[in-house]
């Protein structure tokens, strides 16, 4: 028993089942990350507050462009299989999956960065007041206010917030992974030390200072906990990461097996590469508008 | 892929696509794509750049920063879905299918969003009726 | 072709064909169809008669709220604890219950046997493919499913129990249950999506690319559109809910707030999230599937029993474009009503004019699609046999169901009827008694193909006059009720707001009240439960047709028992591996039956020629 | 004790419950009207298929006919369908909803109140002569003020809080265009927890109560008596026993209950059961 239509395509679709498969299954994928880019959107919309410049521009320039690069190397790919030639295949591939592994790295990276990076949240207005001058002189207040502004791109100096709703952004000491207050409290700590980050147009951090956990509303990394924007962030990504991944598995897969079976079924193989180029573009077309959504606007 | 003209069709099926152009297994017309892969790749890099310049310019009207770096990627797919992946030259059931989906993709955003936003009996803002 | 016809079973045959590949290949890893059919069939009934014992339970409780469940009650104690202390089903086991009641009809049991079940072994056979076009990722739509299954029914033993939240599981209330049952729910989820994911990828291509030749879109048997509409719904409707499951879970698990607003209180504390989320948001997402996916339900349904009409009216379907035609709007439209479930939730005016019309112009190729199969009865030559029996009776049965829909579409009516009774009978009279019988019609229909034996009549009859009766005497009085104001989801069938209980001792708490549940809805509680007793006792016939026929049930004369003109009959019996052994080309539209002139009533589909009467 | 009507008086009354709102008259009859529709169109049918299965049984029929049903019948049947369902839409779905539903009356010639919903009880604020709320927040619950109330608003001074599970509008007469009625009820709902439902049936009225919204419905009762507000949407393990009553007093009635039982300013009591 054979399947017909494996590698030569049916007339009267002019598709062969793999190519009509894998569009299908794209389709399915452009509802479920739809879904995601709809939902974003919805709460975007509701939100009272929406943070601005949260992640590393030039990071996520470099790993667009690494994207970009992987998407032109998977078509080559293909293309030298079309003009019969395995030994140029095999170095796009092997060029392809390279990518793939930087942009995984780069990424990783970027989550390391931002679950070690904490807001704090005082109880009242008095205490936040205290711990602002502490961290960043007497200045302290207007100076955190400004990053809150800065943060929500709420230009508008004159409106008031109470302080105790702004958060102060820093580092713990240790860098530690993801933890909260529940989990400080939970481990009988009673201060942390706590490295402010460096004042508005500045690199400069401030001296750590020593915050008490019973002074201390909330407590957060920067996870999908932290806030709807954060929640969407790392689930799109990771969700996109993971297509990634998948999507370089395969790929590698066929790095391996191409003597295999470019020597037993050439035709099929070039269109298994199609298949998978077609998944892999897909992946890169996803980023294309991951990128200014989630880290520019 | 290309066609296979000699195949025979079954009862009752014609060909449902024909194109004109020469052959898309010829090395030429491969070559000629390559070209064109390259090009592409090189709009991409631009489009990116671009993108990201722009961020940096401020524009002061955040609805203008928005609808052009949606209009820049937007362009940007076009080309990776339309060169990289051969939609532009692709057959009429694969369209068919992704008509559909952008169909329902539109229907679930849009539909979504004004049910949102015409809830009339949303009311009560600080104690005062809206 | 004859000498393979005869009658051996599944096991017997397979081994004669081929090499023998080992029991793991043929009946757990294997990539036919046929056989990944009958794993899909087969797992769907056991989880059919599991949601319909949990069913069981939740109707004692209604109907004598607080008492032992006898029998079970210790059963459920032993096995899940304090939840079921005494036997006695707490609020929290009957929500439980309720809510994998209906996932596990719906997810497990309906869209299994109708879609991947029926739509796995015949699809290939009727538009004469050797198998489906990608056989290993059939498999592993398989595998997905039953390890969701697993991963569901896991559920039910962790501390806490399963889900509660109502199979629709709405934020704040699905997040915000402690236990972990909810997680369950949502992994089990994701890997049901994916499966049916995979396996419509695969229907789709394998309606395209693998028709014989000359198999046409407009001969295709209307089955296979049912089924080619099903997958594209699937397909694109399927993956928001599997975005809203993830971020579901991701809520659950990692604390974020996607559906929870800012300022939830709960048991009094304020709940420890960041907020900012829209429950709202969870709704839409949910029935931009759930609607949809109603349709999931019913479409296989039609298309069963337009193949068991048509062949046992021995006539072509009455208006075949028009069914095509309907089929494809139902899909379209499908996804654009999906609010109709969410009109009181705060829409305005505008927003619920545009779903109320959608919602009544999606009901109108329904209308037609009833109407072509009403209509095809006329000038037949009607032979009742058990299948038929079934298909018979879905028309009626569905049409109840539909039209208790239009009411509910209605938003000016739905404050009244929202979430009370009514809504509960409309869709089982949809889903039961509509696309349950459906598939039995489509079990006793295609046994035969499968096993080579018939099914006992007389036991199928009885399964027939009894389920029919059992079925009305359910689901009927739950539209009084639901005028009556009762709502659905009580764990205690609305004693608490009734004037006086089941057992007729009046209700203190409720002296006065002008619209308390009075005696006579909650006798009918009472009344509900014995006749879905019936119910259970009209399956015992089945269960044991079904087991028994497979080794002593009457041999089939021919490989074409029935005498239908479809492709999946002009087959050996069973099917072997690859399905043909001989090539296939279609001459002609699906149901060329009594046609003018000929010898033999019904002209296959592959049959090159007619041949003209002497 | 009330008299417990048989099944049959139930039948007679169309199987619906107590009737005690203006805009339930309309909706009463609209689900009639779409009720014949339906009958008709069941009737019709099933009295056609009786018919054809008797007709065209095999022993009857034996051989079947190629064509099959000739002639326009069924089409006129969906055209009728499709009429009757234009019309039910245009001319009393959206009109009816439109005016029911969405149409507000003004604050002041209205009995205005605010219900908070919660697992598994509903609480009403009554906003004072002021007609104007105090502030609710979530953020400011605590054991002593369970539902958020300011204590430091000055709109909130005058307001008034219901017992949990015990809700009371007066029947006040009024003119209308000069037509006699009675003066309506706005409720404004929320909720602090997971979604719940306000359901009077008596009322014919509906609504979802959703964390974090405050969403609005207005009826008009023209009945005396004690109806129940039941949840009508899943909402926890007690979603069964989360009723309460909705009490439509005489004036006098309403203003004695309102002396005695409510909960001037500051925080009420909630029993969480
Ligand atoms: C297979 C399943 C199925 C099908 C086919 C339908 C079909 C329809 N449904 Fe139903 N529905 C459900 C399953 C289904 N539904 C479920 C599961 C729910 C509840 C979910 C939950 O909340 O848990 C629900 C809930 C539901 C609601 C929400 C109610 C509420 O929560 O308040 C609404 C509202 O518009 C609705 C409307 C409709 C309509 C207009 C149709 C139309 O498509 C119907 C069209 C059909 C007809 C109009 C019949 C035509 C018949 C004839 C012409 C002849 C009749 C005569 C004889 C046969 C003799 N349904
Ligand atoms: C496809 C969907 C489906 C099906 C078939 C059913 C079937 C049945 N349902 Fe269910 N039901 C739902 C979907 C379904 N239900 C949903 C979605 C809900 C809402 C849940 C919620 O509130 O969240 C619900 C809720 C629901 C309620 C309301 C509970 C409540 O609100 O508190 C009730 C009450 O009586 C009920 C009863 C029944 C009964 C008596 C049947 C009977 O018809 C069952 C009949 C079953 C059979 C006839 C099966 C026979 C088969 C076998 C015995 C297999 C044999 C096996 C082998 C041969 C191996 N259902
Ligand atoms: Cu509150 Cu149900
Ligand atoms: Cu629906």
């Amino acid at each position: 028993m054979e399947i017909p239509y494996t590698a030569k395509p049916r007339p009267d679709t002019g598709l062969y089942n793999a190519k009509l498969g894998i569009w299908l299954f794209l389709a399915s994928e452009v509802m479920l990350f739809g879904g995601l880019f709809s939902s974003y959107i919805l709460l975007r919309v509701g939100a009272d507050l929406w943070p601005h410049g949260m992640l590393s521009i030039p990071i996520g320039t470099f790993n667009t462009f690494v994207l970009i690069a992987s998407s032109v190397t998977v078509v080559m790919a293909w293309a030298s299989l079309k003009l019969g030639n395995p030994g140029k295949f095999k170095a796009y591939m092997a060029a392809t999956i390279l990518c793939a592994l930087g942009f995984l790295s780069v990424k990783s990276y970027e989550y390391y960065v931002k679950f070690t990076h904490y807001d704090v949240w005082f109880k009242d207005d008095a205490t936040a007041e205290k711990y602002f001058k502490a961290a960043y002189g007497e200045k302290g207040t207007e100076e955190t206010r400004k990053q809150f502004v800065e943060r929500f791109h709420l230009h508008n100096t004159k409106a008031t917030y109470d302080p105790a709703q702004i958060q102060l952004a820093g580092h713990i000491e240790g860098n530690p992974l993801c933890t909260n207050l529940k989990k400080l409290v939970g481990a009988k700590q009673e201060t942390i030390k706590f490295t402010p980050d460096a004042p508005l147009g500045s690199h400069e951090h401030p001296h750590a200072i020593e915050v008490k956990l019973s002074d201390v509303q909330r407590l957060s990394s920067y996870v999908p906990a932290h806030s709807t924007f954060f929640a969407i962030y790392f689930t799109i990504t990771a969700l996109h990461g993971l297509h990634v991944l998948g999507g370089a598995i395969v790929l590698a897969y066929f790095l391996l097996t191409v003597d295999k079976w470019w020597k037993k079924a050439p035709e099929q193989f070039t269109n298994r590469i199609e298949v998978g180029g077609l998944f892999w573009h897909f992946v890169d077309l996803v980023w294309i508008f991951l990128f200014p959504i989630i880290y520019l606007l | 892929m290309s066609h296979d003209h000699s195949h025979s069709h079954g009862p009752g099926e014609a060909c449902a696509h024909d194109h004109g152009h020469d052959d898309h297994n010829s090395p030429e017309y491969i070559q000629k794509t390559i070209k064109k892969y390259l090009a592409v790749g090189g709009i991409l890099f631009g489009g990116t750049v671009l993108t990201v310049a722009m961020y940096y310019v401020h524009i002061p009207s955040v609805a203008i920063t928005i609808a052009v770096a949606l209009l820049i990627a937007t362009v940007k797919a076009g080309f990776v879905a339309g060169v990289f992946m051969h939609l532009s030259d692709e057959r009429k059931m694969i369209y068919g299918v992704l008509i559909c989906t952008v169909f329902f993709l539109i229907g679930l955003m849009a539909l979504t969003i004004w049910a949102m936003h015409d809830q009339p009996f949303q009311t009560l803002i600080d104690g005062k009726p809206a | 072709m004859q000498a393979t016809t005869q009658t051996h079973s599944q096991e017997a045959h397979s081994h004669e064909h081929h090499h023998d590949p080992g029991f793991l290949r043929s009946y757990v890893f294997s990539s036919d169809h046929k056989v990944i059919g009958i794993q899909y069939g087969f797992t769907a009934l056991v989880f059919l008669m599991f949601g319909f014992l949990l069913m069981m339970c939740m109707r004692w409780q209604i109907a004598k709220p607080g008492t032992a469940i006898p029998l079970v009650g210790g059963l459920l104690e032993n096995f899940l604890g304090d939840v079921a202390k005494g036997g006695v089903m707490s609020p929290d086991l009957y929500n439980a219950f309720g809510a994998m009641h209906g996932t596990i009809m719906v997810f497990l049991a309906v869209v299994p046997l109708a879609f991947a079940a029926f739509g796995n072994y015949v699809v290939p056979l009727q538009i004469g493919a050797v198998d489906m076009a990608f056989p290993r990722i059939n498999m592993a739509s398989y595998q997905c499913f039953a390890a969701g299954g697993v991963v569901m029914f896991v559920s039910f033993f962790i501390p806490g129990g399963a889900a509660a939240g109502g199979w629709t599981s709405y934020s704040p209330l699905a997040t915000i249950i402690p236990t972990q049952g909810q997680t369950f729910w949502l992994i089990g989820m994701v890997l049901l999506i994916t499966s049916s994911l995979l396996g419509a990828v695969n229907f789709i291509a394998t309606v395209i690319q693998l028709r014989a030749p000359g198999m046409t879109w407009m001969r295709m048997p209307f089955f296979v559109w049912a089924q080619f509409v099903t997958a594209f719904i699937l397909l694109l409707a399927f993956p928001p809910l599997e975005a809203a499951g993830i971020l579901q879970l991701v809520d659950k698990v990692f604390g974020s707030s996607f559906f929870l607003p800012t300022g939830l209180i709960v048991s009094g504390k304020p709940y420890d999230v960041s907020g900012g989320g829209s429950p709202l948001l969870w709704q839409h997402l949910f029935w931009f599937l759930g609607h949809p996916e109603v349709y999931v339900l019913i479409l296989p349904a039609m298309g069963v029993i337009s193949e068991i009409i048509a062949c046992n009216t021995r006539k072509p379907l009455w208006g075949y474009k028009s069914l095509v035609y309907s089929v494809l709007a139902v899909g379209f439209i499908s996804f654009i009503v999906w609010a109709h479930h969410m009109y009181l939730t705060g829409m305005g005016t505008k927003i619920s004019t545009f779903f109320q019309t959608t919602t009544m112009i999606i009901s109108i190729p329904s209308v037609i699609i009833l109407t072509c199969l009403f209509m095809s009865l006329w000038g037949g030559s009607i032979r009742f046999n058990t299948p038929m029996l079934f298909a018979l009776a879905f028309l009626p049965m569905f049409g109840i169901g539909g039209l208790t829909g239009l009411p509910l579409g209605f938003n000016f009516s739905d404050l009244h009827l929202h979430d009370s009774y009514y809504v509960i009978a409309h869709f089982h009279y949809v889903v039961a008694p509509g696309t349950i019988f459906a598939l039995f019609a489509g079990i006793y229909f295609w046994y035969p193909k499968m096993t080579g034996r018939y099914m006992n009549e007389t036991l199928g009859k009885t399964h027939f006059w009894l389920s029919l009766l059992g079925m009305n005497l359910v689901f009927l009085p739950m539209f009084f009720q639901g005028l009556y104001g009762m709502s659905r989801r009580m764990s205690d069938g609305g004693a608490t707001y009734a004037l006086v209980d089941t057992a007729g001792k009046v209700n203190p708490a409720n002296e006065g009240i002008v619209t308390a549940l009075t005696g006579t809805v909650m006798h009918l509680n009472v009344f509900i439960t014995h006749a879905a007793l019936l119910l259970l006792i009209a399956q015992i016939p089945f269960v044991i047709n079904v087991f028994m026929s497979m080794f002593n049930g009457k041999k089939v004369e021919s490989d074409n028992p029935w005498q239908a003109t479809t492709l999946d009959w002009q087959t050996p019996t069973p099917p072997p591996h690859g399905n043909f052994t001989k090539e296939i080309v279609v001459y002609r539209g699906p149901y060329e039956y009594s046609v003018p002139g000929q010898t033999s009533d019904f002209i296959p589909q592959n049959q090159p020629d007619a041949q003209p009467a002497k | 004790m009330q008299p417990n009507p048989t099944f049959l008086e139930q039948l007679k009354q169309g199987f619906m419950p107590i009737l005690a709102s203006e805009h339930g008259k309309d909706v009463d009859h609209f689900i009639f009207l779409v009720h014949v529709l339906m009958a008709a169109l069941f009737v019709g049918w099933l009295t056609y298929f009786l018919f054809a299965l008797f007709r065209f049984r095999k022993s009857a029929n034996p051989k079947a006919d190629y064509v099959g049903a000739k002639g326009t019948i069924s089409q006129y049947a969906e055209i009728a369908v499709v009429v009757i369902e234009a019309i039910l839409l245009l001319a009393f779905a959206i009109p009816l909803w439109a005016k029911a539903v969405e149409k507000y009356p003004a604050d002041k010639d209205a009995t205005v109140m605010r219900v908070t919903a919660e697992q598994f009880s509903w609480q009403a604020r009554y906003p004072g002569k002021d007609g104007i709320f105090g502030k609710q927040e979530m953020k400011l619950v605590s054991d002593k003020n369970p539902l958020g109330y300011d204590d430091k608003d000055p709109a909130g001074k005058d307001d008034a809080s219901s017992p949990p599970k015990d809700i009371h509008v007066p029947l006040i007469p009024i003119k209308v265009d000069g037509r006699d009625t009675f003066k309506p009820v706005i409720v404004h709902l929320t909720s602090k927890d997971v979604i719940h439902s306000f359901k009077i049936t008596a009322m014919r009225m509906t609504q979802d109560c959703i964390p974090g919204m405050s969403i609005a419905v207005h009826f008009t009762p023209t009945k005396v008596g004690k109806f129940n507000i039941t949840c009508a949407q899943l909402c926890g393990n007690g979603h069964a026993s989360m009723n309460a009553q909705f009490v439509v007093d005489s004036p006098e009635d309403f203003e004695k209950w309102f002396a005695e039982k409510t909960v001037k300013a500051g925080a009420p009591k909630v029993d969480l059961e």
